[in-house]
Order: structure tokens, then C-alpha cells, then sequence
């Protein structure tokens, strides 16, 4: 990779990589209006209240780099947060089995996801919307409005706590540890073949069914890293701020948006997991940055979807070049016989993919 | 299964929605009541009036194969504006119906021309939408504004026999609607745009037109949700969009109403079905006075396993040569053939055939 | 283009239709509608004005008459049984009620706007157990719930479905907003049936009582006021609220803002969706500017969340208003914190069936039914503790159903139908 | 003849990613005349008749309609100057009416509102003029047969009132009786003043309708002339051209023809029959036919696409059940796919993450293996290796084809069927690609090779079988013709 400097520049403003130039202008923004920002503890605490988000996204992406959807990511991070609540209470010896137990009911939402997306056919988009609505009301008729308390001090470290005065860094939280060790994690699955099947499967189902890959496992695959993503990032939030039966709501909007946001395609087959958790950051970095500026909370919104949408239509600005190919007009853009089918670039002359 | 396959898909909606009528009736005479009485008919059609209303606008957009997000807050928006612009004034309901529909059909636009122009996914573009007009509110509006003037209360309050006025409107809507995607070629060509745009382009369509419009009714539709919704409440309000979850209850009923997500298939009249399937669902556990978490969870799993038997029977085979099929009846043996099914979606049979 | 202009004018060509259709249509309205006069003369509301202004927030929600009676109120010793808070009242006018007086026992419907946060859930339980008295009392034969799910348009049918179907014989309506329930609530009225609100308001005196705390300006007055006390002149306040645009929460800031004006405090609000996640996230941002004296909330779940960001920040807790939320008690506690913990009394959830009571029996009862609304204060920390010892943390102090059937076992497992 | 020409197009030329696919073309039609045009596949046929239908703009030339110069930029400028063209691929909305896809765009209207009788009414007339009595305006396309789909596309384009329709491959999919309602409505237009271009493979076909006949090879225009004057012999090497003995040399010489590595005996299912086959290690079997002959079913039935239900398959002398590709490909067979863009390719991903997709769907413990091996893998198949990480997607068609090879390659399979392996490529990459099916062979691969170029067949088959209405019909030597083979696949109609 020997580059010069001007390419490298070039690439920081290509379309793909919107997401690290915007980030990079939040940050230095968010430096200007308050320079203790850039000091080592305030990053990490930062970085602490990023991780779950980022997880979050970062196992959305799995979902819709296979071409579907997951809504039900916030219920179930809900689910969690509230389940820890009342399962590990104020006995601090339960936390490994209901961590256990709370993974395990994490990967049961994701098989039942994958499952009935792949084998009754239901759109993800629906079978996770009606898995977001039966999940968050099975929490609350469960638990009665969930109005426990928080869980055991042992179990909120896991989210709350880290190791303090370390040299340079001056405060590691465990959060911070955790989303680097799934990061490297993820990274390395991405790398697998196990994981490049995901955005194989993303692009094109046929292909991969011709191929012999079986499609139908590696979504579901997919699902349960979302599930199983959300519960971690149950588990920090429950350590961050405490049980609250509002805690988690909106996060599969914002996963997904983060997700979009770090170039990956809505419909699947394109799309780099450092790029969602940019996505991730740059949604926290905003939110860091109004609340600095001390923007009115009535206008942050605003100001949210007008960054959304140009940064989204940016990004849209590369893949239709790279799409369209040399000849402007073609719909099929390469081939000396090309099918305007729908197997080849339908994307081109699409005006929207819903996806899922 | 064999039967049903063959039916068409409003009609599946239809016979859907006979068999939760069935199962609501024997229930609500379990509790002493009856339920195709006035009182309980009225609640029955005045829930499908709203919902029924942003769903007729949502099933154009997503049989363009997009999606509008953003209905919630146009919704609050049209209210307020009604109301707001109303005043109480009779004579101020015209100018302000038509502000708040021009208004809406800007957002509308606004939404078409990012997904076409820009293109931004739609479920993307309209969120971004969404966001910007929240802002807008939450700034603009503290709480419920304006008055409606009772004339325009009547709207929302009066009933023939037990039919609300709303629901007549909201039907009357579904008709134009239909009238439109059946007998205009903008609907012809939403059809062929949602289905296949390559075929749209190459039948010499312009792919953003019907796109662009679908985005302009929907939001009309939901500013008149707004409106009477206004009518209803006697004032406009930022949250009554958002209050009834009709971003997302409105895509599913589209597509409880048989509506193909992917887009090119489907109709208004199975999405008033689908709407109605709510409405009785609704108006079955509000008698029984279910829990209202437990109501979540009935939607939840009713959702998923409705659209579960519509799909089972979508996709059309490959013309088999040979009578004796086994198994290929299903269609495309894309994925079942190693005990799985490859995905809810597959390209249409026929492009695989080939 | 000339297509699309088409169906936008053939939409908006229905839509006046419609109105037509309508206005000269008034011979189908149902008997029950309420006359233009009463819906054109609302009650004295805040938000009459209808040029929504972007600046000056806080005076468009400011009601200075209220804030005035409020303030007055909060001092008044309320009438009636002290052991029994919910059946105090507060410069209470009376009416009559003897037109219901009769025997038997009584179908109760209640229109709910919702069970969707602690604070509802725990009142909703208490008045199933009050209800439960009244029923062996043979005071009320069955009480019919519709809950409204947090939505006005549900609300308002749930509320024309019980004057059609419901066979009531009194209602019982917790409004989900002020203004935009008034014209369902007058449709109750009109049967002539004895109509109960309370929590929050309608703009219409029909009913027969109007049951509430004091009210939202009570609240904001005895927080900020207890925040200048304890805070000098120039020190900082972050105000942490859960959503724009619901009247008692509003009133509750507007009072608030406009003290801390005039007492010369910086204090500067959020909306955070009662998440804590949001709460923490926005307290840290606030301490990583500058130091943080003084923290209000319009509502006290998620004030622990606010706490710990003080702890993790590694500074001093700053002065606090909570609410009588169990989990901020029990860290109020716990870290001795400076606080107050205003409340939004609880127990108003019984006063309704209690009223009910009071209606068929004919006794007068206070046609606006103002509760007492005490903030609990450190030196009634730990008895309110120990009163509430094993409830969970999203429980409310001021309850008021220990004298209740199923206390406590039925609160800690909060059993609701 | 001597009328003006309708339609004339002259110095048509038009690249794709370097690669020059029609070079300076001319073509004139006349109006009420037929005009065939001819050429291999890959000769430039399909996109000059997609220029002509406005859907690519030509990088240079110009066209001229009824004298005046018009320049397509939408499809529907084409279709409003009078061009209406039927295409190979059926451009159909399967959940829409007949009605409905014949007019789409172009509704009746009777006051600005679609006029549903009208519409029905003028399908049904189109219909009638095609003698058509099995589709009705009202059925849903997606419930018609292929057959029946290629009439509602002819209706589509006969619908226009166009003054220049064209034809590709318009016959491809229909029974004779079907073939012969065509051929009358062909000469109707044609005496109804429209000029028709007429793209078929069957030159039976080409030498009943034509009047005139254009020839194509690789992209130039070879002659163009009254049909009378060309004999089917001349037709026949004008598009051929002499180069054709150095594509094929000939089956191999002195490779033993191996055990059987695969069996099939009885095999069917809904849409093949009677199959039986014999595919041994080292020797290339040849499967002709027409399209809609079954062809790509057989080859998807043995990959378990659409698996067997009757008859038994061995593999390695072992008797299975071929019930998916997942199992196939497990079983060592790899099937290359007619349409790389639909099942063939994830245009998104590179080329090395295409190729190592069946390894690591299916062995993934061999992936880094492969991975090692992946440079020299393409090597082998003459694809430039530095940029392995480029997009699919903008490689030419014969890369594409190639990355689809190595995918199946790396699998190092002992049974490979391909199914149109040389459709739209050019020349070089379709030496390559016959040089590694002989590679193949040598080194004791089964192969089974599908294909529409009787030329390539014949080059380079041991053995060549004929597909007609889903069953093996005849086993015939590589020194047979491609007229007898052509007899035989089209059945007894075809005397050429």
C-alpha cells in the first residue's frame, strides 16, 4: 500500500469514506468548544459511553450486510437491562449465570429472528418489528413495568467500572476493553470465511445458493450476533446508567442509522464494520457536540436528520458512479451482452431498495 | 395450502379478517357483550379511520418499493397547522386545509426527490425527514395549539348509524386510491416501478415519477390523519403522531394487507384489510380488557404469523414440463432442497428459471 | 408533473368535500355531542395563544394566576383525616350530589390513558386494591378498564365506547391530555352520568370533581426554591426533563425557570426520554464544561443515573431534586446527599373510587379535589424509607395503600390485571 | 425494394470497458421489408439492437429515421419515434395482466383516465392478429407459460404502431405450431409497410421470412445483401469466418477416456425426462439444443437445483441423492451457470472473494489454502492476478466468466458442467476458456458443456448429446454437422 499523501487525502473525502472526514471534523469541532475533551480520562469516558452503541452497531451490520433488517434490537436490549434487574438483584454471586442465562436468551431471540426470516419467508423487516412489540411487552408483563431496582454493584462494574490512574490513559473502563475485544473480534470474523459469507450472501442470494453456501444459516448467523450484540450492550448499559424500562428504546433506529452512515448499503453486500462503528461514534460525537455548543434540545433533531441525509446522499454520490459504470445511461453498465435482468444491477435504476 | 395458493392475495386478506371477526365475536359474547353492536361497530371502524388513513398513503410508497418513516411527524404537524391556522374561525377551515395539505405534499416531495435524486434509501431519507420536521415541532410547539372550530369537530364526531363520517372519508380515500393505481397510468406505473425497474425503464418509464408521487400522497394521506385527528381531538398536538406508532403499524399493515415489501405487488383494499384485522384485534382485547403489555405481544406474534401464511404461498413456479413434480411444485427449489429455505427474498421464480 | 398536481388536487378536492359533506350534515349528530358554546369556551388554558414563538419558551407555559394559587396552596393545611392524605382536600368548594344518591352497587368504567411508566404502573395498582374494598363493600359491582396506550384518538373512542356500550353508571377518566380529551369527556357528561377526573385536566368544569395534587407550579416552586436556598446566586443548574409538551410537566419547568431567573441561577434544561443512559450521558457532557451545582428534575426516575455521573466524574454531588421515586430515596440516602424529594402524589389513585363512594352515597365532595402535594424533605427520609422497606425502586413513597388488602406483598410483586 | 429506407444507422460503434463490442456498423431496413440480422453469439447482434432501442447511446455513429437524424437517449424516444423492440429477456411484470404489461406506459386513456375496456380490447386485437386464443388480456403474466410469455412480448411491441420493429431471438422459446402464427404475423407487418429486424439463430428461419440478410462477427459488419443471393452453406461461413479451426483443434487426441464419474439413469423430474447419462473422467460430453430445450433444467437437476425425483444418480460409482448445490458441490461437482450476473457472480465483492466462495461456504478448512494457491489459479486462466481485490462488477464479460471458472475451480472438482460458458465474451477470453475445459479433461475431469454455438460444440466435444422438450434425443460423433445436430434439436420441421 504505498500511497502518497494526496491519495490518501483524496480517499479521506471519497464518498466511502464520508464517514471518517465527518467524524474527523465532529471531533475537532467538539476540541474547540471544549478542549478538556482532548484530555485521556474525558476520551475514554467518552469512548465509555460510545461502546454500547457501537456494539449495537457493529452487530447491526452483520444483519444488514446479509441484506435484512433487525428492529427488534432495542427491545431486546430493554429485555435485558430489565431481566438483569430482576435476575441478579442485589446478590452479587448471580452474576456469571444470569450473564450466562441472558446470553443464551439473546441467541434464542436471534435464532427466532433468523428462523422465521429464512424458513416462513417473513420479510425481516416484519418479523423483527413484531418481535420488537411481543418482546418489550413480554418484559413489562413479565416484570410488571419493571420498576426493580438495579442489579448487584458486582454486575454494574461490568459497565460502570475500569481500572483508574493507568499511566497516559489516566482511566480504562471495561466497556472501552470490551468494545476493542469485540472490535478485534469482529474483525477477525469478517475475515473468516464464515464472515465473508455474510456480505457474499448480502449481495447476491443466488449466487451464494448456487454456491453451495447455506443461506439460511448465515443469516440467522447473522440475527444471533445482533441479539447477542444487543446483550451486550445490555449488560454495559445496565452498568452505565442503571435499570430503567426506557432504557434501549430508539437504539435499532440508531444502529441502523449508524450503520448507513459508515457506507454500509441498506439491502446488503457492501459495507467495512470499522465504517459502522465510525457510524456509531460520529451519532455519539454529535450528540457530544450539541450538548457542548448548548444547541436548544428542541433543534438537535433537526440538525441530526439534515447530517443523515447529506451524508447518506454523499456516500449514494460514489455508489452510483461505481454502479452505472462508463456508459451514463446503461442500465447493465459492463458487459458486451448484458441481461438487463434483475439478477445484474437493478440497483442503478432503483429508486429505493426498502431491503428487507 | 394447495387452494389458498391459488386465491388472490386481498382475498386471503379478506377471508383473514372474517376469521378474526369469527374468533372476536365468540370472545367479546364470553364477557356479556355483543359485538356487532352500534357502539362496538363505531369503535371497530373509528380505530381503522386513522391508521387506515396513513396506510392507504403508504401502500403507494411501498409498492414503489420504498418507505415513509416520517408519516408520524407529518401527522403532528398537519394538526397543529389546522388548528393553529383555524383558530376556531369557520371560516378559516379552507385556507387551512389547504395550507396543511400543500405543506405536507412539500414534505412529501421533499421525501420523494431525496430518495430519486439523491438517492437515499428510503427508509434512510424519511427518518432524516422525520428528524428535521421534529426539530421544526418540538421548537415551534409547547404542547396542544389552535382550536378547530366545531364545524370541523363535526368531521371527527359524526357517525351515520354507527359508521363514523371519518370512516366513510377514510374509504372514500381507499376508493380514489384504488381508482388511481387502477386506472391512471401514474399507478400502472407505480406497479411497474416497485416490481422491476429495469423493465419500467426499458418500457420507456421515467422511474422517479411515480416514486416521487407515491411520497407526495403518502404525506397527504397522513396530513389527513391529521386532520382528523385535529377534528377529533378539537386541537393539534406534537405528539398525536407519534403516539399511535403509525410509521410502523402503517407498514405493517401494508404488507399484513398482503402488499409485497420488495414493492410491485399489492392493493389498497388488501391494506384496509389489514387495517381492519388491527382494528378488531384492537377492539377484541380492549373488550376482554387484556393487558395492554399482554396486547403488545398479541400484535407482535399476529404480525409475524400473518404475513408467515401469505408468504407460504407467494411465489409462482416455473412452468413444469412434466406433470409429476414431488416436491418442485413449490416453485423455484431455491433453498427447502437442503432442508432450509435460502431467504425471504428471492428473486421472482422466473429470473431464476432463466 | 401535470399528473401529480392532478392527484394532489383530486386529494384535496375529497378533503372539501368532506367538509362540505359535513357541515351541512349537523342533523346526523348523535345526541350526545356538546354545543359549540362549550367547546369554543375553553377554560383559562396557557397555551390559548396559538402564535407558536420560538423564543421565550418558558412564558408561553407560565400561567402567573395558577402560579399564584398554586403557591398559596402549598402552605394551606389541608382539610380532612390526616392519616388519610387521599381523601384531604385543599380549598375545597363543594357541590351537591345528592341527584345520585342511591343504593346498589355500581358499574365503574375508567378510561386510562396509560400504564406506561413506574409512576402510573404503581398508581394503577393501588386503585385495583382500593377497588377491591369497594367491591366487598358492595359499593361498586365491577370496574371496566380501557387503556389507552399513551394515545389521545384511542382514548376518545375508548371514552364514546363506554357512553355506547359500557352500561356505566359512573365514569372514571385519568385524561392522556388536557385539551384534546375536553370534547369526549362533555360527551360524557351529557349522559348524565357522574364523570370523575383526575391526574390531569380538561378544560371543561362538567365533571362532577376534578381530582390532582396541587399541581405542576407547586412542584416547580418547592424544587427551585429549594435549589436557590441551597445554591448561591451565579451557580449552575441543569435541568433534566422527559419530554416537551405535556402540560404537567411543562408547568412544572415554567415555574421553575422563571424562579431560578429571578434568583440569579444559571440553569439550563434537556430532554432526555426519562432514559438514563441519556441522563448520564448529558450530565457528563455538562461536567466535562465546567462544574454543575444543582440538578432539577421533572421527574425523579433516573436521578441516580444523574448521581453517578457526579461519582464517575469524580466530583462533588451537587444539590438535587428527585421525586419520592424509591431508587432516588434509597440513594439519597445512601450517599447523603443535599435533596428534596418532591412528589406528584401517588395516592391519588384512590381518590376517584373513593369518590365514587362518596357520589352514590350523595355526600358533597370538592368539585375540584386538590391533594395535598408535601415534598418529603431529609428529616422524613428515613421513615418513608423504612414505610417502603422491600418494595422495588421504581415504587412511589407516597403511595398510600398501606392500610390496602394485599399490602405489600401485591406492590413488591406488582401484581396488575 | 426500392422504397428509401426507413431506418438507417451508420458507423455504429460502441465499447464496454475497452472493449470494442460493435465497430462501425451499418444497417439499413426498408420499410415492409424483413431484414435478418445473423452472427455467432457475442457477434454484436443484441447490442446493436439495444442502441437502436435507445437503452445504450453508441460511442459513435449516427442513426436516422424515416431521413431525419434522431439520437435515443431513453428507451422512450425510441419507442415515440416508432422503434419497438421485443428482447431476448422477457421484459415482463410477472404480478401484472397481459393488458397491463402490453401497454404499460402507454395506457389508453379516455379523459385522463386509463380506459381498462380499451386497453383489453386492443390486447385482445393484437392477440387476435397473432391468432392467439391461450392468452387473454386479463390473465396474470407470471401464470403464463414461457411460451405464452414470449407472445405477450411480441404483443408488447406489435402494440406500438411502429414503423421499425425488432426481433431478438423471438422464436426461442416457441413450439413450431407457435413458430408458424409468427411467421404470419412477421409477413403481416412486412405487408403492412413495417420495417422488421429480425434476429434468430435458426436459419431456416432467416432464409423462409428474410428479404434481406445482415451478417455480424465479432462486433464488424461481414456482408449485407438480398437474402436470395446467399445460399446456407455461404451464410453459414460468412459468420463463422475462417478463424474457426483455430478456436477448435479438435477433440483431444490420446486422452483415455476414464471411469464414469458420474450416472444418471431414468432421471426426471417436472421439467426433464427419461435421462440418461453417462459422464466419464477425461472426456467432454456436449449437450445441444435449443432454448427452452431443457438444457439448463438437466444441468440444474444434476446440481440439485431442481433435484431429480425420479431415476437414480451415481457419483463415483456411489448411488445419492443430489438434493442441493451444497451437497453437489460437496460431491465434487461444479456447475457453471448460464447467467453470471443473476446466480454466477457477487458483482460487489472482488475477484478473490469470488473465487474462494464455495470454499468457504462449503470446505472453509480450505480456504487459506486456496487463498495461497488463488494467484496461480488465475494465472492459469490468463486473468491479470495484481488486482485481486478489484470489483467484480467492473471486470469485461470474459474476466467475469473466468473469476466464475476459478470460483469453481479452486474446488478442484471431478465433474464440471457448464452452461453457456462462452455467452458474451469475446474471442480471447473464449480460447482461454476452451483451453482450460481441455486442461480439464486432461488432467481426468468429467466434463459436461451446454452450449448454443454449434461451432464451439462440435471444436471441442468427444461425444455431442441433443436436448429437445426435455429429453435426450440423439447421441451423435463430433464430425457430425450442425445441420444434423440442428435436425435433431429442433426435430423434424428443420430440413436445412
Amino acid at each position: 500500500m504505498r500511497r502518497s499523501a494526496r491519495e490518501v487525502a483524496l480517499d479521506l473525502v471519497s464518498p466511502q469514506r464520508a464517514v471518517f472526514l465527518l467524524l474527523v471534523v465532529l471531533l475537532v469541532a467538539i476540541v474547540v468548544v471544549n478542549p478538556s475533551f482532548a484530555e485521556p480520562g474525558q476520551l475514554m469516558r467518552f469512548l465509555q459511553r460510545v461502546a454500547p452503541v457501537a456494539i449495537v452497531a457493529m452487530g447491526q451490520f452483520f444483519v444488514i450486510v446479509s441484506g435484512e433488517f433487525d428492529l427488534s434490537m432495542g427491545s431486546l436490549v430493554t429485555a435485558q437491562v430489565v431481566g438483569a434487574g430482576v435476575l441478579v438483584g442485589q446478590d452479587g454471586s448471580r452474576t456469571v449465570p444470569v450473564l450466562a442465562l441472558m446470553l443464551a436468551f439473546g441467541t434464542l431471540v436471534g435464532l427466532v429472528n433468523g428462523l422465521a426470516t429464512t424458513f416462513l419467508r417473513v420479510p425481516s423487516f416484519i418479523v423483527t418489528l413484531g418481535m420488537m412489540l411481543a418482546l418489550l411487552g413480554a418484559v413489562m408483563f413479565w416484570t410488571g413495568g419493571a420498576a426493580t431496582g438495579n442489579p448487584a454493584d458486582e454486575f454494574r462494574q461490568i459497565g460502570r467500572g475500569g481500572w483508574r490512574e493507568v499511566p497516559v490513559l489516566d482511566f480504562v473502563p471495561y466497556a472501552v476493553v470490551i468494545l476493542v475485544v469485540l472490535l478485534v473480534l469482529a474483525l477477525w470474523y469478517t475475515h473468516r470465511p464464515a464472515g465473508k459469507l455474510h456480505v457474499a450472501v448480502g449481495d447476491n442470494v443466488a449466487t451464494a445458493h448456487h454456491a453451495g453456501v447455506r443461506v439460511w444459516w448465515v443469516k440467522t448467523r447473522a440475527f444471533v450476533i445482533s441479539s447477542l450484540s444487543a446483550t451486550v450492550a445490555g449488560v454495559l448499559l445496565v452498568g452505565y446508567a442503571g435499570v430503567h424500562p426506557s432504557v434501549g428504546r430508539g437504539y435499532e433506529f440508531t444502529a441502523i442509522t449508524a450503520v448507513v452512515l459508515g457506507g454500509v448499503v441498506l439491502g446488503g453486500g457492501r459495507g467495512w464494520i470499522v465504517g459502522a462503528l465510525a457510524g456509531a461514534v460520529v451519532l455519539e460525537a454529535l450528540f457530544v457536540l450539541l450538548n457542548y455548543a448548548g444547541v436548544p434540545s428542541t433543534v438537535r433533531s433537526s440538525v441530526q436528520g439534515v447530517i443523515i441525509i447529506a451524508a447518506v446522499a454523499y456516500s449514494a454520490l460514489d455508489f452510483r458512479r461505481r454502479r452505472s459504470g462508463p456508459a451514463t445511461t446503461s442500465p447493465a453498465g459492463g458487459d458486451a451482452a448484458p441481461a438487463p435482468g434483475r439478477g445484474g444491477d437493478t440497483s442503478t435504476t432503483s429508486p429505493a431498495h426498502s431491503g428487507a | 395450502m394447495n387452494r389458498l395458493r391459488s386465491l388472490d392475495p386481498t382475498v386471503v386478506v379478506y377471508l383473514a379478517l372474517v376469521a378474526a371477526l369469527a374468533i372476536g365475536a365468540l370472545l367479546v359474547s364470553t364477557v356479556g357483550r355483543n359485538f356487532f353492536s352500534a357502539g362496538n361497530v363505531r369503535d371497530i371502524l373509528t380505530g381503522m379511520s386513522v391508521l387506515g388513513l396513513v396506510a392507504i398513503g403508504q401502500t403507494l410508497v411501498v409498492l414503489c418499493s420504498s418507505l415513509d418513516l416520517s408519516v408520524p411527524v407529518v401527522i403532528s404537524l398537519s394538526s397543529l397547522l389546522a388548528a393553529t391556522t383555524m383558530a376556531g374561525d369557520p371560516a378559516r377551515i379552507v385556507p387551512a386545509v389547504l395550507l396543511t395539505l400543500a405543506v405536507a405534499a412539500a414534505i412529501g416531495m421533499f421525501n420523494g426527490l431525496v430518495v430519486t435524486k439523491l438517492r437515499v434509501n428510503g427508509f434512510i431519507a424519511t427518518l432524516g425527514t422525520g428528524l428535521i420536521v421534529k426539530g421544526y415541532l418540538d421548537t415551534q410547539y409547547k404542547g396542544t395549539a389552535g382550536t378547530v372550530p366545531w364545524e370541523f369537530q363535526l368531521l371527527g364526531a359524526t357517525g351515520l348509524g354507527p359508521v363514523p363520517v371519518s370512516t366513510i372519508l377514510m374509504l372514500a380515500l381507499a376508493t380514489l386510491v384504488w381508482f388511481v393505481l387502477a386506472r391512471t397510468r401514474v399507478g400502472h406505473q407505480m406497479f411497474a416501478v416497485g416490481g422491476d425497474p429495469v423493465v419500467a425503464r426499458l418500457s420507456g418509464l421515467h422511474v422517479a415519477r411515480p416514486v416521487i408521487v407515491a411520497h407526495v400522497v403518502c404525506s397527504l394521506t397522513a396530513a389527513g390523519a391529521g386532520l382528523l385527528l385535529a377534528s377529533r381531538l378539537g386541537v393539534g398536538s406534537p405528539t398525536v403522531g407519534s403516539q399511535g406508532g403509525y410509521d410502523l403499524l402503517s407498514i405493517a399493515a401494508v404488507v399484513l394487507g398482503g402488499t409485497l415489501l420488495l414493492g410491485g405487488r399489492g392493493s389498497v383494499w388488501g391494506t384496509i384489510g389489514g387495517v381492519a384485522i388491527f382494528a378488531v384485534l384492537d377492539n377484541v382485547m380492549s373488550v376482554m380488557q387484556v393487558n395492554p403489555f399482554l396486547k403488545d405481544i398479541v400484535r407482535g406474534v399476529v404480525i409475524v404469523a400473518a404475513v408467515a401464511v401469505y408468504t407460504r404461498r407467494t411465489l409462482h413456479a416455473h412452468r413444469p414440463r412434466f406433470g409429476v413434480g414431488g416436491p418442485t411444485d413449490d416453485g423455484p427449489v431455491l433453498g427447502p432442497a437442503d432442508g432450509a429455505p435460502a431467504t425471504g427474498q428471492l428473486p421472482p421464480a422466473e429470473e431464476v428459471a432463466r | 408533473m401535470r399528473r401529480r398536481t392532478k392527484v394532489a388536487a383530486v386529494t384535496g378536492a375529497a378533503a372539501l368535500l368532506v367538509l362540505t359533506a359535513c357541515t351541512t350534515d349537523p342533523t346526523v349528530t348523535p345526541p350526545s355531542e356538546s354545543s359549540p358554546a362549550a367547546t369554543s369556551e375553553p377554560a383559562p388554558e396557557p397555551e390559548d395563544s396559538d402564535e407558536p414563538g420560538g423564543e421565550a419558551p418558558a412564558n408561553e407555559w407560565f400561567d402567573q394566576a395558577m402560579f399564584d394559587t398554586q403557591y398559596a396552596q402549598r402552605s394551606v393545611t389541608p382539610e380532612g383525616p390526616a392519616d388519610q392524605p387521599y381523601l384531604q382536600h385543599i380549598d375545597a368548594e363543594f357541590v351537591d350530589t345528592s341527584q345520585f344518591a342511591s343504593e346498589g352497587a355500581k358499574k365503574v368504567c375508567f378510561a386510562n390513558a396509560s400504564i406506561s411508566n413506574p409512576w402510573r404502573q404503581t398508581g394503577w395498582i393501588t386503585m385495583n386494591q382500593q377497588l377491591k374494598v369497594l367491591q366487598e363493600a358492595g359499593v361498586i359491582s365491577e370496574m371496566e378498564t380501557r387503556d389507552a396506550q399513551d394515545n389521545d384518538d384511542t382514548q376518545i373512542a375508548d371514552i364514546d365506547y363506554f357512553i355506547a356500550e359500557g352500561g356505566c353508571d359512573v365514569f372514571i377518566i385519568s385524561p392522556n391530555s388536557t385539551a384534546a380529551m375536553t370534547p369526549a369527556v362533555e360527551r360524557a357528561c351529557e349522559t348524565g352520568k357522574p364523570v370523575i377526573v383526575f391526574d390531569r385536566g380538561v378544560q371543561t368544569d362538567c365533571p362532577v370533581t376534578f381530582i390532582h395534587p396541587i399541581g405542576g407550579f407547586a412542584w416547580g416552586i418547592d424544587t427551585a426554591e429549594f435549589l436557590i436556598e441551597h445554591l448561591e446566586p451565579g451557580s449552575k443548574v441543569v435541568a433534566l426533563r422527559i419530554l416537551p409538551g405535556v402540560d404537567v410537566l411543562e408547568q412544572r419547568w415554567a415555574a421553575a425557570e422563571k424562579l431560578f431567573a429571578e434568583a440569579g441561577i444559571e440553569a439550563e434544561d434537556h430532554f432526555t426520554g426519562a432514559d438514563p443512559v441519556k441522563i448520564k450521558s448529558i450530565i457528563s457532557d455538562a461536567l466535562a464544561r465546567g462544574e454543575v451545582h444543582g440538578i432539577w428534575m421533572d421527574a425523579g426516575d433516573g436521578a441516580v443515573a444523574a448521581l453517578e455521573a457526579f461519582e464517575d466524574a469524580g466530583v462533588d454531588y451537587p444539590v438535587i431534586t428527585g421525586e419520592d421515586e424509591l431508587s432516588f430515596l434509597r440513594k439519597w440516602k445512601e450517599t447523603g446527599v443535599t435533596a428534596l424529594g418532591p412528589v406528584y402524589s401517588n395516592f391519588q389513585w384512590r381518590t376517584p373510587l373513593l369518590a365514587v363512594q362518596k357520589i352514590f352515597a350523595g355526600e358533597e365532595i370538592p368539585s375540584e379535589w386538590v391533594l395535598p402535594q408535601a415534598p418529603i424533605t431529609v428529616d422524613e427520609l428515613d421513615d418513608y424509607l423504612a414505610r417502603n422497606e422491600g418494595m422495588p425502586d421504581g415504587h412511589y413513597a407516597k403511595f398510600g395503600g398501606e392500610d390496602l388488602p394485599g399490602y405489600p406483598e401485591v406492590w413488591q410483586e406488582r401484581v396488575m390485571p | 425494394m426500392t422504397t428509401a429506407p426507413v431506418l438507417t444507422a451508420r458507423g455504429l460503434t460502441k465499447s464496454f470497458f475497452g472493449v470494442r463490442v460493435l465497430d462501425e456498423v451499418s444497417i439499413e431496413v426498408r420499410p415492409g421489408e424483413v431484414h435478418g440480422l445473423v452472427g455467432e453469439n457475442g457477434a454484436g447482434k443484441s447490442t446493436l439492437m439495444k442502441i437502436l432501442a435507445g437503452v445504450y447511446q453508441p460511442d459513435d455513429g449516427e442513426i436516422h429515421l424515416a431521413g431525419e437524424q434522431v439520437a435515443f437517449a431513453h428507451p422512450i424516444d425510441a419507442m415515440h419515434a416508432g422503434v419497438a423492440t421485443v428482447f431476448q429477456e422477457f421484459n415482463l411484470l410477472p404480478d401484472r395482466t397481459v393488458a397491463q404489461n402490453v401497454f404499460l406506459g402507454r395506457e389508453p386513456r379516455r379523459r385522463g383516465v386509463v380506459d381498462v375496456r380499451e386497453m383489453a380490447r386492443r390486447t385482445q386485437h393484437v392477440l387476435d392478429e397473432l391468432g392467439v386464443t391461450s392468452v387473454r388480456p386479463r390473465d396474470r403474466v407470471g401464470s403464463l407459460s414461457v411460451a405464452q410469455q414470449q407472445v405477450v412480448e411480441i404483443a408488447k411491441a406489435l402494440s406500438h404502431d411502429a414503423k421499425v420493429i425488432s426481433m431478438d431471438e423471438p422464436t426461442a422459446a416457441l413450439a413450431a405450431h407457435e413458430v408458424e402464427l409468427l411467421y404470419r404475423i412477421v409477413r403481416s407487418l412486412a405487408e403492412r409497410g413495417v420495417g422488421v429486424l429480425y434476429v434468430s439463430h435458426r436459419l431456416k428461419e432467416v432464409f423462409d421470412l428474410c428479404d434481406t440478410i445482415t451478417v455480424l462477427k465479432d462486433g464488424r459488419l461481414v456482408s449485407s445483401g438480398p437474402a436470395d443471393e446467399l445460399g446456407p452453406d455461404e451464410l453459414v461461413r460468412r459468420m463463422v469466418g475462417r478463424s474457426i479451426d483455430t478456436y477448435f483443434p479438435g477433440p483431444l487426441e490420446g486422452t483415455e477416456r476414464g471411469t464414469e464419474l458420474l450416472r444418471v439413469t431414468g432421471g426426471g423430474n417436472a421439467w426433464v425426462d427419461g435421462i440418461d447419462l453417462s459422464l466419464r473422467a477425461g472426456e467432454i460430453t456436449a449437450v445441444a439444443g435449443l432454448q427452452g430445450s431443457g438444457r439448463t433444467e438437466l444441468a440444474e437437476a444434476i446440481f440439485g437445483i431442481r433435484p431429480f425425483t425420479r431415476g437414480s444418480v451415481e457419483v463415483g460409482g456411489r448411488r445419492v441423492r443430489v438434493t442441493s448445490p451444497r451437497h453437489a458441490a460437496r460431491l465434487g461437482i461444479a456447475l457453471i451457470t448460464e447467467d453470471r450476473k443473476a446466480t454466477g457472480l457477487s458483482l460487489a465483492q472482488s475477484i478473490l472473494d469470488n473465487v474462494l466462495l464455495v470454499i468457504r461456504g462449503v470446505f472453509p478448512r480450505r480456504t487459506a489454502h486456496v487463498r495461497r494457491e488463488a494467484d496461480a489459479l488465475m494465472a492459469r486462466l490468463e486473468l491479470s492476478t495484481d488486482r485481486l481485490d478489484r470489483e467484480v462488477q467492473l471486470l469485461s464479460g470474459g474476466n467475469q466468466q473466468k473469476v466464475v471458472l476459478g470460483k469453481w475451480l479452486a474446488t478442484r472438482p471431478r465433474v464440471v458442467i457448464l452452461d453457456e460458458p462462452t455467452r458474451g465474451i469475446d474471442v480471447g477470453a473464449k480460447v482461454a476458456v476452451y483451453d482450460v475445459i481441455r486442461s480439464l479433461a486432461r488432467e481426468g475431469v468429467a466434463i459436461c458443456m451446454i452450449s448454443s454455438e454449434l461451432p464451439e460444440l462440435l471444436g471441442i466435444a468427444d461425444r455431442v448429446l441433443v436436448m429437445r422438450d426435455g429429453r435426450l434425443v440423439a447421441e451423435l460423433a463430433p464430425s457430425a454437422t450442425e445441420e444434423e445436430v440442428l435436425r435433431h434439436a429442433a426435430g423434424a420441421e428443420v430440413s436445412a
